[in-house]
């Protein structure tokens, strides 16, 4: 299939939704089903080949380009398979709410904005997908009103002053290099000064890192992952902001280039060593801050930005094992993610809105499927072994402590400590723990919210035990960037770069855990008893609920108070208040009298005379 | 004779961790000037534990606790005892750091299900307190892989065996001896056993397990008295060539940490990780400071 | 200070009587009216600590006292005349229905002993939020520590009554 | 050890087992729990005998009720004894859990312990001191060892009685029957 036949169709299909929303609603339910299956399965038909077309028109006599190689190969099917699973995670928690039809266009139009973000082969198609991405994505977050549309708000106002910015920067390289395509771009600017690859590396990084969240632009983040619908904070979190990750990779290694990426900045400190930093930076504030959290979705949320910033420390630190590690975690962060934001939408679903962790509690007994599958995601959040999530951290770890940082593998490290915790939290709160007595009749998630968190369940193991499956694709991106391949084996990679078999470390776990069932069994059996029959120090467990999970880590909260505000968010706060403050007083000089406005007029007028009599310039 | 390693070294492992508990419980008593109840009580206790009926709570109950062991003991294949070490090449130091968290999660599953407020606390004090060990721990062992270039602890081992002592391998004497300081913390020994303080919360995590529950508990902890121990003596001290030797070394570095854990009252939370974020952390930063320097 | 606590006491107040025993103590006759009134106006007066409250069961004179017990953490008490260490106060209620306003306005400690006293007496405190069993486990037809409560009796009837468990002969 | 104790080890290993790893659980109800401290510190020191104190019924097999019982901790002990794992011994200490002791005329003590819950073996004496308790754990050894420790049982077998003469004295439970078909007998 063609690519402006593929993006087409996505378009359509948004469109068609729409379009039949009025209709019928069950047909448009299926038709937002299919369409973005069909995408899915468009995509994927495209593995393996580089494709670069021209689209017949141009825009303003610049022309059009799509094309696909690897890296966007893979980012087009991590767009389009996690938007086609939120599509039919949507269809049950959407129904009986508002404006539905609405909400599925544009859900479906922000995946097809996506794929042409990714599909694009020049700055200009780039700029206009990222515009229409931006724009879907504000209406769809402050779609519930209220405090969403302040979130959406934030996040709005942050992404413009990033589209300003890649604006600069595209009209920059065009100056510099009278192109606007990837390919003719890479080649005039090897040849531009460094100055001019940092300017540009710089105002795309506002764009790009505002998109993916990275530490300062990270602040519109959490409110707007925390209450936007819980799908579509499974497709932002899972992928769209993975778009900023996809465009730093095309500046770093495509625009600008490895070689060219690489020697920028001064010998003991290189650019992409400070970019690193950043991404370090990144993930201790979001992971400590995370800890403190106590509504589901914000510490996604908060995790999602530590993740990116292990992502961004990955592919910035420029090692073929880093970037292939950060590459690969950008996929398993996809999916674990959208898998945990889809769990507590489902919880949320069932009680009715409840995202408090400290109200929950022991649906475990109700909702068996979901906990199995939050249990998966958040394995594949810390990074346990047998889990994607592990795979990709191991690969970025490894590179770090061999060649030669440290400290940065030590922050590294450090955050996923700081995981393990509030993922236990995340678990605790919501599924362990005592049921309480209003949610004893709760049903089981519907099946349109079990399969998607299933399918993707099942990735996270598959992709944990078999990592050469996404590795193979990874490595032919890295290839395509210049690096040396890693030796891809369907266990891991072996080879100089490093050796990890996960196929060896799989079966050693599976035959641990056969050998601890074995001592298990041979213990005496037991009874099973109900939550009722718990030590209460000999007293009866009270009728309500005998078991609280309020303030879980409280001695460490204490401890870290001081450090656990975000100053950035403050300072933005500060910055949007003076700005209100400065337009109000601006606004007192369109006092809406005709007579004023032709006023101030006439008086620019007259300084123009005055100028033009008194100094003659023109 | 690697099929072998498979079975002598969870085994062995085993062994030494039981008679390491049943030093722990001997030493204690003699410092209260007490008599002690003989060196294999542990293991009467587990068979005991063992022939108890028990009860479940539910199936994430019984997985934990099954996950918790299996964790230790792949951790345990990954660790050189002398020249028996099972899995060489397979991610190393790097995946053991990862597979020692399957230990305390696992127990925390387990706890979480059982649905007492004693345990949930106790998960929460122990989750507390590893982020507390691991800040040092994670530098110490940063240190030991930066100085060596690479991840795989038979090589670190080789690697110390190889060299003459001189001025380079002193940075790691810092880390050693940081790595000395959290060890009671890292085998969860006295003055950091907030987590399963009986008296207060009634053993913690373990509040609700009894019978083989227990016995799974207390074997996994025999386990992870053996992985912090190892973990120095391959790290810190060179392994060994043949397990007697090792074993002997083990228990030079046990002596200390009982030592410790002998002497001081049980610390709070907050306390016990103000304390392993200022001193140990120090020393081992400045540690691998060094390393970085030297290597250079 | 002018005059003396129990000159003061005993302006304020019409229906009490005070005598001042050894040892600085002030003991307090009130009526059940005025309780909670003195108990404030001592409260105010610096004597804000309630020891105890306890009770009496007078069976002879067919009424049951109850004695509040207060004193002073910041006075020793017992050096000037006007000061006592410790302050009595008692009142006396019918013995066939006792009741009495609840105290737990002016001194929260009140509660568990109220609560005791309800259950081991039969008092009833008006205005108590509740009232609810606090130590037996048992109704009783009398409140066991009342004196016609004849335990020997009740111990035969209900513990006589268990029988021992086994094979049955 | 001598050739007995092996021979013993090998002919039933469980049942060694339970003997020589006494965890007890006190339940420190009246004077008698002042006698523990002692026993298992550097006086007495219990833990040469495996005996030593737990701090949940899951982990223990040894139940020690120390004094008098008044109905309320009738309830707690009830329900502690139901959560502690099979098999379990429970020893009576003073002469109050015999017969109230002191408390034979108290409105709310109860008299004879063993008819709310079995009990293996009682240390009589107000109140007795810390050797007796040595001395009532090697008859416990001994009833052990000839399988006469057997309260956990009774209390099955005759459980509908247990529960029948518990709900007489005590009101309606709150937890289920343990044995929902009422025991054996």
């Amino acid at each position: 299939m063609s690519l402006p036949v593929l993006l087409a169709l996505a378009l359509g299909g948004s469109l068609l939704t729409y379009i039949l929303s009025g209709i019928n609603a069950r047909l448009r339910d299926a038709i937002a089903v299919i369409a973005s299956l069909t995408v899915a399965a468009a995509v994927a038909s495209l593995y393996g080949r580089t494709v670069e077309t021209t689209l017949g028109t141009g825009f303003l006599g610049f022309p059009l380009v799509l094309r696909i190689g690897p890296l966007s190969w893979l980012f087009a099917m991590a767009v389009s398979a996690i938007g086609c699973l939120s599509v039919i995670f949507s269809l049950s928690y959407m129904r009986g709410k508002g404006r539905t039809g609405f909400y599925y266009a544009m859900l479906l139009l922000v995946d097809a904005a996506m794929l042409g973000v990714v599909l694009s082969g020049d700055l200009l198609s780039l700029f206009i997908f990222w515009e229409v991405m931006s724009w879907s994505t504000f209406l769809l977050i402050s779609t519930n009103g209220g405090p969403a549309l302040a979130a959406g708000m934030k996040y709005f106002i942050m992404s413009i002053t990033g589209s300003l910015a890649m604006l600069v920067g595209i009209v920059w390289i065009f100056a510099t290099t009278g192109t606007m395509q990837f390919s003719g771009v890479a080649a005039g600017l090897s040849a531009a000064a460094p100055g001019t690859r940092l300017g540009v590396l710089v105002l795309f990084g506002i764009a790009f890192g505002v998109k993916s969240a990275v530490w300062p632009f990270h602040a519109w983040l959490p409110p707007a992952h925390s209450e936007a619908p819980s799908p579509f904070s499974a497709v932002l979190s899972g992928v769209l902001i993975k778009m900023g990750v996809y465009g730093f990779l095309l500046t770093m290694y495509v625009v600008i280039g490895m070689r060219g990426f690489l020697s920028l900045g001064w010998r003991a400190l290189p650019v992409h060593t400070i970019l690193a930093i950043i991404g370090a930076v990144t993930i201790i504030v979001a992971t400590l801050i995370a800890l403190a959290q106590n509504d589901a979705k914000r510490l996604l949320a908060w995790s999602t930005v530590a993740q990116a910033g292990y992502i961004f420390l990955g592919i910035s630190f420029g090692t073929a094992v880093a970037v292939a590690g950060g590459i690969l975690h950008f996929l398993s962060h996809a999916v674990f993610k959208a898998l945990l934001f889809m769990a507590a939408g489902a919880v949320e679903y069932r009680t009715g809105g409840v995202r408090d962790l400290d109200s929950l509690g022991g649906l475990i007994k109700k909702m068996p499927v979901t906990f199995a599958a939050a249990l998966i995601g958040v394995c594949g959040l810390i990074g346990v072994p047998l889990t994607n999530g592990f795979v990709s951290k191991w690969l970025i770890y490894k590179t770090l402590i061999v060649d030669g940082s440290p400290f940065l593998a030590f922050i590294a490290l450090i955050g996923t400590w700081g995981t393990v915790l509030y993922g236990y939290k995340f678990l605790h709160n919501i599924f362990l723990g005592q049921l309480p007595e209003k949610y004893a009749n709760l049903k089981p998630a519907p099946f349109s919210m079990r399969l998607p968190m299933v399918i993707l369940a099942l990735v996270v193991v598959l992709f944990g035990v078999l990592p050469g499956i996404p590795l193979a694709v990874v490595d032919a991106i890295g290839s395509s960037f210049g690096f040396a391949t890693l030796g891809v084996i369907p266990g891991g990679i072996a080879g100089e770069t490093g050796t990890i078999n996960m196929v060896n470390i799989f079966a050693a776990i599976i035959v641990g855990v056969v050998l601890a069932w074995l001592i298990f069994r041979a213990g005496a059996r037991g009874a099973r008893v109900g939550q009722a029959d718990s030590y209460a120090a000999g007293g009866p467990v009270p009728t309500d609920r005998y078991q609280y999970s309020v303030h879980f880590y409280a001695p460490l909260q204490r401890m870290l108070a001081p450090w656990l505000r975000d100053p950035v968010d403050a300072f933005y706060g500060g910055l949007g208040a003076r700005v209100v403050k400065l337009s109000d007083g601006l606004r007192r000089i369109y006092t809406g009298l005709v007579a004023d406005y032709v006023m101030y007029v006439m008086l620019f007028l007259g300084a123009l005379i005055l100028v033009q009599i008194v100094w003659r310039p023109w | 004779m690697r099929i072998l390693g498979f079975v002598i070294s969870p085994l062995a492992a085993l062994a030494v961790g039981i008679f390491f508990l049943g030093l722990t419980r001997r030493f204690m008593a003699r410092t209260q000037w007490r008599y002690g109840p003989p060196l294999y009580q542990p293991l009467i206790d587990m068979l005991r534990f063992f022939t108890q009926k028990s009860v479940s709570h539910g199936a994430i109950f019984d997985l934990g606790v099954i996950l918790s062991l299996a964790g230790s003991l792949v951790v345990v294949l990954f660790l050189p005892f002398g020249r028996i070490c099972p899995l060489q090449g397979s991610g190393g130091l790097l995946v053991v750091l990862y597979l020692m968290l399957l230990a305390p999660l696992g127990l925390a599953l387990s706890a979480g299900e059982a649905a007492n407020p004693n345990s949930s606390i106790g998960i929460s004090r122990m989750f507390a307190l590893a982020l507390g060990y691991e800040v040092p721990l994670l530098l110490i062992v940063l240190a030991a892989m930066t100085r060596y270039d690479t991840i795989s602890i038979v090589e670190i081992v080789a690697a110390q065996r190889a060299a003459v002592p001189n001025l380079a391998t002193f940075p790691l004497v810092l880390s050693g001896i940081a790595y000395l300081l959290i060890l009671p913390a890292l085998l969860g020994l006295r003055p950091f056993d907030v987590a399963q303080a009986p008296q207060e919360i009634s053993s913690g995590p373990l509040a609700e397990l009894g019978g083989r529950y227990l016995a799974l508990a207390q074997i996994q902890n025999a386990l992870s008295l053996f992985i912090g121990i190892s973990l120095f003596v391959n790290l810190m001290w060179g392994g060994a060539s043949n397990p007697l030797v090792f074993f002997l070394k083990m228990l030079v570095v046990f002596a200390f940490g009982l030592w410790i854990s002998a002497s001081f009252p049980r610390l709070r939370v907050e306390q016990a990780v103000r304390y392993l974020w200022r001193w140990p952390t120090l020393l081992a930063f400045v540690g691998l400071l060094l390393v970085v320097v030297i290597r250079r | 200070m002018t005059h003396s606590l129990k000159a003061r006491l005993d302006s304020v107040f019409k229906d009490i009587e005070t005598e001042a025993g050894r040892d600085g103590r002030l003991t307090v006759i009130a009526t059940a009216e005025s309780v909670v009134p003195v108990l404030r106006f001592l409260k105010e007066a610096g004597h804000d600590y309630l020891q105890l409250v306890s009770c009496v069961d007078w069976i002879d004179r067919g009424e049951i006292e109850i004695v509040y017990v207060l004193s002073s953490y910041l006075r020793t008490g017992g050096e000037a005349e006007d000061d006592p260490a410790e302050i009595v106060l008692k009142t006396r209620l019918p013995r066939s229905a006792p009741s009495l306003p609840t105290s737990i306005h002016v001194f929260p400690a009140a509660e568990p002993y109220e609560r005791e006293m309800h259950e081991l007496y039969g008092v009833r405190f008006e205005g108590h939020p509740r009232l609810t069993p606090l130590f037996l486990e048992r109704e009783y037809e009398i409140p066991p520590f009342r004196k016609d409560f004849d335990t020997r009796q009740y111990v035969k009837d209900l513990f006589g009554s268990v029988p021992p468990v086994g094979e049955k002969s | 050890m001598d050739r007995n104790q092996l021979v013993k080890w090998l002919q039933a290993p469980a049942k060694m087992a339970h003997k020589y790893s006494l965890h007890a659980v006190y339940f420190c109800t009246g004077c008698g729990i002042i006698e523990v401290p002692p026993t298992i510190t550097a006086r007495w020191d219990a833990e040469r005998f495996g005996v030593i104190p737990t701090a949940t019924p899951r982990h223990a097999n040894l139940f020690l009720i120390t004094g008098y019982v008044s109905l309320k901790t009738l309830r707690a002990i009830i329900r502690t004894y139901e959560q502690m794992p099979e098999p379990k011994f429970s020893v009576g200490f003073g002469s109050c859990p015999i017969n109230g002791g002191m408390y034979y005329d108290s409105y709310n003590t109860i008299k004879h312990l063993d008819r709310y819950m079995p009990i293996d073996g009682y240390i009589a004496g107000c109140m007795p001191r810390p050797e007796a308790i040595f001395v009532a754990v090697t008859h416990l050894w001994t009833l052990i060892d000839k399988d006469m420790a057997d309260g956990y049982k009774r209390y099955r077998r005759y459980y509908a009685q247990y529960r029948a003469n518990q709900e007489r004295v005590l009101g309606r439970l709150e937890w289920p029957p343990l044995f929902p078909a009422g025991g054996d007998a």
